[in-house]
């Protein structure tokens, strides 16, 4: 009787234990996977499951079921998929998206829903500041620090005049406004060209005539690919220092190659930066998708690991958002770029570098580490978030 | 605004126009003789792209990768026409649309899946990567010459070819009534056959000729494809000779308009909205010219037929 | 359907005649179903439906009644979103101001555009209609205070009296879709009215049209406006569901979206563009989270629609129905 | 003679190098029907185009009602009260043959501006539109498309267009263009009928048609009035004879 009794009490904890074990921590993932873009998009969701898979497919403890949907680069598209993920997959976390207009989009449906929104990518001014949000967290930048990095360096160069261009919409412009925060010399142009702009001739005829020190520009994905390979052509890579952030990256080098060689860019990250986690993140990114990571897929699996981190806190319960906030606050993981703390706006406070494109012995390209620029490097829009 | 960046910006100017020559030839051919609307055509300029620099990965030569690049585009050209686009030739314009649509999606997406979502790139020739000094000054890449050069040469061979040769006259008289060309015995389905298969080819070159400068990704042809309709329905549907000069005229325009509107308005405003006001009314410019030449000219500069 | 009065409608109505009665029953009860499932999301997709639906409602008056094949539709949705949004970051968020605002602006557009459009024909009229449409796409885009290429987020959605009845989902589904059934029944009024005939009369023969006397263009530009505004109701819904406003709106590719739910539908039937919308937006919402590569299979879908449904669904469910070649 | 309806005052119009309507002056009187014929190519449907506002004229005055109506475009000239029927068929193929004559009725009478109200079941519109085809013999026919009618139902359907605008001049152009011998002696019935009633402008391939019809008769050539008089002055005139009628009345 008694081991009977015995056995269907060890039964049923049994059963109750597998029940716990079987509840699925639900991740949704916002990203881009149509268009041109899906390139970077596709990085944010390698590095997130990289990140699942090291992990034995749990995250603090628990049974990760991965949602992914395409927000097409359609900020109404993403909104429906971010309600449906809220409201159908009932997810703790969103994770994405990469563009600041869809991040602006998501962000009232998932926060207001009760889920925590993590942004591997784009961190926009106005949720650092005033519009700081209690349910959202940055794993990557504020979208004006690398192009800071960018304008100190040229202002520490001590260059006199440089030539600058981004793309003519809010991001563009918050980057050349991040350029010359820091850079103090003359401007030999400002100019913004239309958003996926391809053929460069006219500007680089302006620049040809301007004979700069350097350039800086802010053109992402095919724009910066294009836009490098005509600058090379044009003869001007030997004349003209090459300064950018967001152009010259693991996502754009495979097409730009041996054109980019010695560009640099400004990032917090790159994949020679030398600590072990990062060495076995890089190694095991190469092995699993046959390309190097680039900053999108490195702060996605950033973003993982905060999960994972936060989760082992709070023992895997993610309905005391209270206590999940707080566990998130202190980043209870060790950040792939090393130093990481979160500054009151959930924004990173962290170290920014100045990086170079360099030939692999593979032969493949990557950006490396040339010069820290910043320590412990927080944004200023900090100030206007009322979270303490 | 110098003299010499006018000039540079001029040539630039022609390249794109060139370019967009390359692409819209095609287009108003299709349209012109066999009254059909291809939206597919830009997806066959992207083709173009991604065949050249698969060939190129396989024999590492420029000259081969092109020639089969375009052999490939042409065969692939040929099948879509055989397994769809033949079955739509009578339908109205709506269902073309549509359909043709449908082959973007398809192909866009194919391409990805097949080659990734990453851009790829095409190396210039070696002996054509240089640039040469065109004035004091001013350098000026080879490639680029190269295209306004092949482009123009193109021209020619198209203008002999509608002018001098049988296919041309029947080319000709198609576009402008296709009546009377099947009444004439003609085998109406060799020609259009024919037609499609060289838009095909004239896409496909322009893609190839353009790798080396513009990243080869996914959806290229979307944008590209629009311009065309622009510069087709600018020049007159199915005249040649319009598509020509439409080409030139949108490529000088888009050009100069990014060069120079931001310094037009700096005359007369302060330069901060002048700056972010510039790129919009430049982009804007060309579909203001469309509008304007549609208004004066409801069936383009050179109507080949009441529509 | 060509009525006359001197048939007395003696034959039982066929199947596809309750068709519209049929769609608007199951959207009308379709808040029922979704409650039993994930409600929100569910009475979202479907509101983004039904707001398409007006648009390609307008669309296809204009297109399936008319002829005039506008390419630069999605210009009047985003006019719409945009008078939402720019009033609302005013503080104006009044439905009583608003949605005339919408209106009238989205009227203004199609007066000036249509003047100048009409006067092509076919095909030019396609590509002068995406002209404007790209005109305003890129005003759109350099609205620098309204948060440009990035759009701008509304803070509340459109209020009434100081009330906000939209806030509830529910409430919003209903009130979107009485807003599709007045359109849908003002556009099959219209087409029934002398003007529409008038206007369906220009599409079958402009020439005949004026010489018994009709000024065909000034018909053509009053149906044009009657879409554009239709299309402006929609953008000023759109603006609501989302809860943010962008120019990604008013692309080209969202106007060939528009004519591509017509089509799909059953072009010149009105109800067929609800049916074409709901296809379309419920394929991309499915297929998508079947696989990110859902354009593999939804591009070969159009083309077999072409190729061997001529007249999208309902001409489908026309022909299972066995009511082929008829008129 | 009363003031003419209609009075051409040397009208000219040329496409490229060819003249095709060489200074024509021409009237027609109230209740007249006046029928131009000529050879193929004489610029026959080019002037009617001309007169009812399709074309414009390169020099010279089109006087309609004593109002000048050379620069106006044909809805106005219709709203005037000029109707036409055109040599090749042109009528609404997907409307039915009642409709086609509703259209025409509406355009005369009251508002099309009305957005509500089914305009197949107002009777204002229908029964005037009913009689115009009960005119032209077409009341049996009235609910069938356009498209389905015969041709020479077709030709009956163009004329009851005209008609139904109750106009003060009919254009003609052609009207038994291709009807079969009985279709066409209709026709000529039906037109007899109305001859009196409205001012007509008749241009006619079928000789025997013209000289039963008509009260005066012009003679085009090349553009050029050859010929113009009652139909026994111009079947004797010589060089009508010799340019034009000769080969067709033996």
């Amino acid at each position: 009787m008694v081991k009977v009794l015995m056995t269907s009490v060890a039964a049923v904890a049994l059963l109750i234990g597998q029940a716990q074990a079987q509840e699925k921590l639900k991740i949704g993932v916002v990203t881009t996977l149509s268009g041109p873009a899906a390139v970077l998009g596709q990085q944010l969701r390698n590095g997130l499951q990289l990140a699942i898979k090291n992990s034995d497919g749990k995250l603090g403890g628990r049974e990760v079921q991965l949602i992914v949907e395409d927000d097409e680069l359609k900020p109404d598209v993403a909104v429906s998929k971010a309600k449906a993920l809220i409201d159908r997959d009932k997810v703790d976390f969103v994770v994405g998206p990469i563009f600041s207009n869809i991040l602006v989009a998501i962000m009232k449906p998932v926060t207001d829903g009760g889920a925590i929104l993590i942004s591997p990518n784009a961190g926009t001014s106005n949720f650092a500041g005033k519009d700081c949000n209690a349910n959202f967290f940055v794993t990557s930048y504020q979208n004006d620090q690398n192009h800071e990095v960018m304008g100190k360096y040229a202002q520490d160069a001590g260059m006199k005049k440089v030539f600058i261009m981004a793309p003519n919409y809010p991001a563009g412009k918050d980057s050349l406004a991040g350029f010359k925060r820091f850079f103090k010399g003359e401007l030999a142009d400002e100019v913004y060209v239309p958003l996926g702009q391809l053929d460069y001739s006219a500007e680089l005829s302006k620049i040809a005539a301007a004979s700069p020190d350097a350039v800086f520009v802010f053109l992402p994905g095919g724009m910066g690919v294009n836009f490098v390979k005509q600058f090379r052509q044009a003869g001007l890579a030997d004349k003209v220092k090459f300064l950018s952030a967001f152009t010259v990256d693991e996502s754009t080098l495979p097409a730009q190659k041996e054109a980019a060689l010695g560009f640099f860019g400004g990032a917090n990250w790159a994949p020679n930066l030398d600590n072990p986690q990062n060495k076995k993140f890089v190694a095991d990114y190469e092995k699993e998708y046959n390309a190097v990571p680039a900053t999108y897929a490195f702060q996605s699996y950033d973003a993982a690991l905060l999960i994972d981190g936060a989760l082992k806190a709070t023992k895997g319960n993610t309905a005391d958002k209270d206590a999940l906030r707080a566990a998130m606050m202190k980043a209870p993981f060790t950040s792939l770029r090393g130093a990481f703390k979160f500054n009151t706006n959930h924004y990173p406070i962290q170290d920014f570098y100045q990086v170079k494109v360099a030939a692999r012995a593979d032969g493949k390209f990557q950006t490396e580490i040339d010069k820290k620029v910043f320590a412990n490097y927080a944004d200023p829009y900090a100030k206007d978030c009322p979270m303490k | 605004m110098s003299l010499s960046l006018l000039f540079v910006q001029t040539l630039n100017g022609l390249q794109f126009g060139v370019l967009l020559f390359l692409i819209a030839a095609g287009l108003t051919l299709v349209f012109g003789v066999m009254d059909f609307i291809n939206l597919a055509h830009g997806v066959q300029y992207m083709l173009g792209a991604y065949l050249a620099v698969m060939f190129y990965a396989l024999t590492g030569n420029f000259l081969v990768a092109l020639v089969l690049a375009l052999a490939a585009a042409l065969v692939f050209g040929l099948l879509l026409e055989f397994v769809v686009f033949r079955h739509l030739y009578e339908r109205d314009h709506l269902e073309q649309v549509i359909a043709t649509f449908g082959i973007i999606m398809f192909l866009n997406q194919g391409v990805k899946v097949v080659w990734g979502a990453a851009p790829l790139s095409l190396p210039i020739p070696e002996m054509l990567s240089g640039t040469i000094v065109l004035m004091p000054g001013i350098l000026y890449p080879v490639w680029r010459l190269v295209i306004i050069g092949s482009g123009l040469g193109v021209g020619l061979i198209l203008y002999l070819l509608v002018t001098q040769t049988r296919v041309g006259m029947l080319v000709r008289a198609g576009a402008t009534n296709a009546r009377i060309v099947s009444a004439l015995g003609v085998d109406i389905r060799r020609l259009f056959m024919i037609v499609f298969g060289f838009g095909t080819m004239l896409a496909a070159f322009a893609g190839v000729m353009i790798a080396p400068i513009l990243s080869v990704e996914p959806g290229m042809g979307d944008g590209v494809l629009i311009l065309a309709f622009v510069v087709i329905v600018i020049g007159g549907i199915g005249s040649m000779r319009g598509a020509f000069i439409a080409a030139l005229l949108i490529g000088l325009v888009d050009t100069l308009g990014r060069s120079f509107a931001i310094d037009i308005l700096r005359l007369v405003m302060p330069p901060s909205p002048a700056r972010t006001v510039g790129p919009a009314i430049a982009s804007m410019l060309i579909y203001v010219l469309m509008a304007l030449v549609l208004y004066f000219r409801p069936a383009g500069l050179f109507p080949v037929r009441g529509r | 359907m060509t009525d006359t009065t001197l048939i007395a409608p003696q034959r039982k109505p066929h199947a596809l005649e309750l068709a519209p009665v049929f769609i608007f029953l199951v959207l009308a009860l379709a808040p029922v179903a979704a409650a039993f499932g994930p409600e929100t999301y569910l009475l979202g997709l479907f509101t983004r439906v039904m707001v398409f639906a007006i648009a390609a409602l307008a669309l296809d008056f204009i297109c399936g009644y008319g002829g005039l094949v506008s390419f630069g539709h999605a210009a009047f949705v985003g006019i719409g979103a945009y008078s939402v949004g720019i009033l609302s970051a005013h503080g104006v968020t009044d439905i009583l101001i608003s949605l005339p605002v919408a209106l009238a602006a989205s009227a203004i557009f199609a007066y000036l555009t249509g003047t100048v459009c009409l006067r092509t024909k076919s095909v030019y009229f396609i590509m002068i209609t995406l002209a404007f449409g790209q005109m305003v796409y890129f005003v759109a885009g350099s609205l620098a205070p309204y948060g440009g290429d990035d759009g701008m987020t509304l803070q509340v959605r459109s209020t009434l009296l100081g009330f906000q009845p939209f806030k509830n989902d529910r409430v919003f589904y209903y009130a979107v879709l009485l807003f599709l059934l007045a359109a849908y029944l003002a556009c099959r009024a219209i087409v029934a009215s002398r003007f529409g005939r008038v206007f369906r009369g220009a599409k079958e023969n402009p020439v005949r049209m004026a010489t018994i006397g009709y000024d065909v263009f000034k018909y053509q530009r009053i149906a044009y406006v009657i879409a554009g505004m239709i299309g402006g109701l929609a953008g000023f819904l759109l603006a609501n569901v989302v809860e943010f406003v962008s120019p990604a709106y008013m692309s080209w590719q969202r106007s060939g979206e528009l004519i591509i739910m017509v089509l799909f539908g059953g072009i010149g039937t009105l109800y067929g563009a609800i049916v074409g919308a709901a296809a379309f937006l419920l394929l991309e919402d499915g297929l998508g989270s079947i696989t990110e590569n859902w354009k593999l299979i939804f591009g070969p879908m159009l083309v077999l629609i072409v190729l061997f449904a001529r007249g999208g669904v309902v001409g489908l469910i026309e022909r299972l129905t066995g009511r082929a070649g008829r008129g | 003679m009363a003031d003419p309806v209609l009075q051409l005052t040397n009208l000219r119009k040329s496409f490229g190098g060819l003249v095709v309507t060489d200074g024509v002056t021409l009237d027609i009187g109230a209740g007249e029907l006046h029928a131009v014929i000529g050879p193929n190519g004489a610029g026959k449907t080019t002037l009617i185009n001309q007169i009812s506002g399709l074309l414009a004229p390169d020099d010279g005055a089109i006087v309609f009602n004593g109002t000048n109506v050379t620069a106006l475009p044909s809805n106005k000239r219709a709203e005037l009260g000029l109707a036409r029927s055109f040599q090749i068929t042109s009528v609404l193929p997907k409307f039915s043959a009642l409709e086609n004559v509703a259209l025409a009725v509406q355009a005369r009478s009251g508002s099309s501006y009305k957005f509500a109200g089914a305009a197949a079941r107002e009777a204002e519109l229908n029964d005037p539109a009913f009689a115009a085809l009960e005119e032209v013999g077409l009341s049996t026919r009235a609910d069938v498309l356009a498209a389905h009618l015969s041709h020479g139902e077709k030709r009956a359907l163009e004329l009851a267009i005209a008609l139904a605008m109750q106009p003060k001049l009919l254009l003609l152009d052609e009207p038994m263009a291709g009807t079969g011998h009985e279709e066409g002696a209709r026709l000529v019935g039906v037109l007899q009928r109305l001859k009196g009633r409205f001012s007509m402008l008749l241009v006619e391939h079928d000789m025997n048609a013209v000289f039963a019809l008509a009260d005066r008769i012009s003679v085009l050539t090349y553009g050029r009035i050859l010929a113009s008089g009652a139909p026994a002055a111009v079947r004797a005139d010589p060089a009508v004879v010799t340019a034009y009628l000769g080969d067709e009345l033996e």
